[in-house]
């Protein structure tokens, strides 16, 4: 599945976008971001406190029980501050 | 109509066209907000505006279908900018086109709130003190949630 | 400013000076009222506006006075035509210009509720039927009276 | 004193505009409108109902205990429908 980053949450994980292969234990959310907090302090560190980073899947803003997928596109970003 | 973009817009030639010829319409509601040469944070020198290229558009169309089906809205339109700005540069238009006044002005009021916390974009300002994100703001939580996803007007 | 004439107005252009230079404006927000080919009371080929001058100009400023004194309004456009209009033809624009985008909002449909209640204009409809006064609408009265005179936030 | 007339007042009246000079009795708008009633049948009619016609005095909307004096302007007229 591809891994989309954005604003401050791509910073400190140092990428805006990569592969990443999860067993296939890694169904929701909640157990992807889990599974992501282990590959560098950065991925640890931005996705630390779920309160405060926003989830898509498939471009479509998610809760953290959303069902994920290889061929998904998942993005992680703070709250929108647009407009 | 939902359109992105980098480059800057006339609102005059925007707005032309807005409902054009369609004698129904009896008032556009507009808003532009514009870049400040100061935020919550301090001084603003620059702006840039990242986004979320698919999901922003889709996220704008699920916006504009919503303020359809709650006001008789006849003509709806969206210019997102993105990318750096500088303070009294124009970021977004919302307008709005209805029969009637009290529908044009809350249809665009609820664009602009629900666009504020609902598409993807991501303000970071620059300063004497370097560049920051944007947070979110609580007021602006507040102002969507005045729209209630269970309060269709139908 | 405040601006009464026969003659339409680009409201591109209008805009294009409101609060030109002034970095601490975050919103722009504009409502044009425009002549619709079909009202309450049937059909509409043509709308003649007749005005008090003199009271119009005092009570368009009394107007404006009240929203200033009521919000942070940075820069303030009223223009209002008279004479006779054809369906799809603008009547009226009123914008307003703020740091904060809710006092832009709320200035502006406060600035529109009251000029349709208290400043003297009258509206004259021509349809298949003949000619007819426009009468007030009592939706007009309560939106006008959402601003009660005590309200100010000061 | 300067009476004008607007909208349909002013075509029940027949007349635009005209000055006039009551009686020292007449103090205030209602009177002034007791005493206007008696200048024509379309006077009578036009301002029949105060309910319906709202009043100006030196521009400035007024109720009917306000007072007027000679060298004022009065104007009477329907509710207002701009905008």
């Amino acid at each position: 599945m591809k891994v989309l980053y954005f604003a401050w949450v791509r910073e400190r994980i140092g990428t805006d976008c990569e592969e990443v292969s999860p067993p296939a234990a890694v169904g929701d959310v909640g157990s992807l971001v889990a599974w992501l907090r282990n590959r560098s302090e950065g991925h640890a560190e931005a996705l630390s406190d779920l309160a405060r980073v926003r989830v898509a899947v498939n471009q479509e803003a998610v809760g953290p029980d959303h069902p994920v997928a290889s061929g998904d596109e998942i993005a992680f970003f703070p709250p929108m501050t647009g407009g | 109509m939902i359109r992105l973009q980098r480059e800057d817009f006339d609102p005059g030639i925007e707005l032309a066209s807005l409902g054009e010829g369609n004698p129904v319409i009896g008032g556009i509601c507009t808003f532009v907000g514009l870049v400040r040469d100061c935020s919550a944070a301090g001084p603003v020198t620059a702006m840039t505006l990242e986004h979320y290229p698919g999901m922003t558009e889709k996220e704008l169309a699920r916006i504009e279908a919503e303020a359809r089906a709650r006001w008789p809205i006849e003509d709806v339109l969206i210019i997102h900018r993105h990318g750096r700005l500088l303070p009294g540069e124009r970021i977004v238009l919302v307008a709005t086109a209805s029969a009637h006044r009290q529908a044009a002005f809350d249809a665009c009021q609820f664009l602009i709130d629900w666009l504020k916390t609902r598409a993807p974009f991501w303000k970071r300002e620059e300063g004497p003190a370097g560049a920051r994100w944007v947070e979110a703001r609580a007021e602006d939580d507040d102002a969507a949630a005045r729209w209630r996803e269970d309060d269709r007007k139908e």
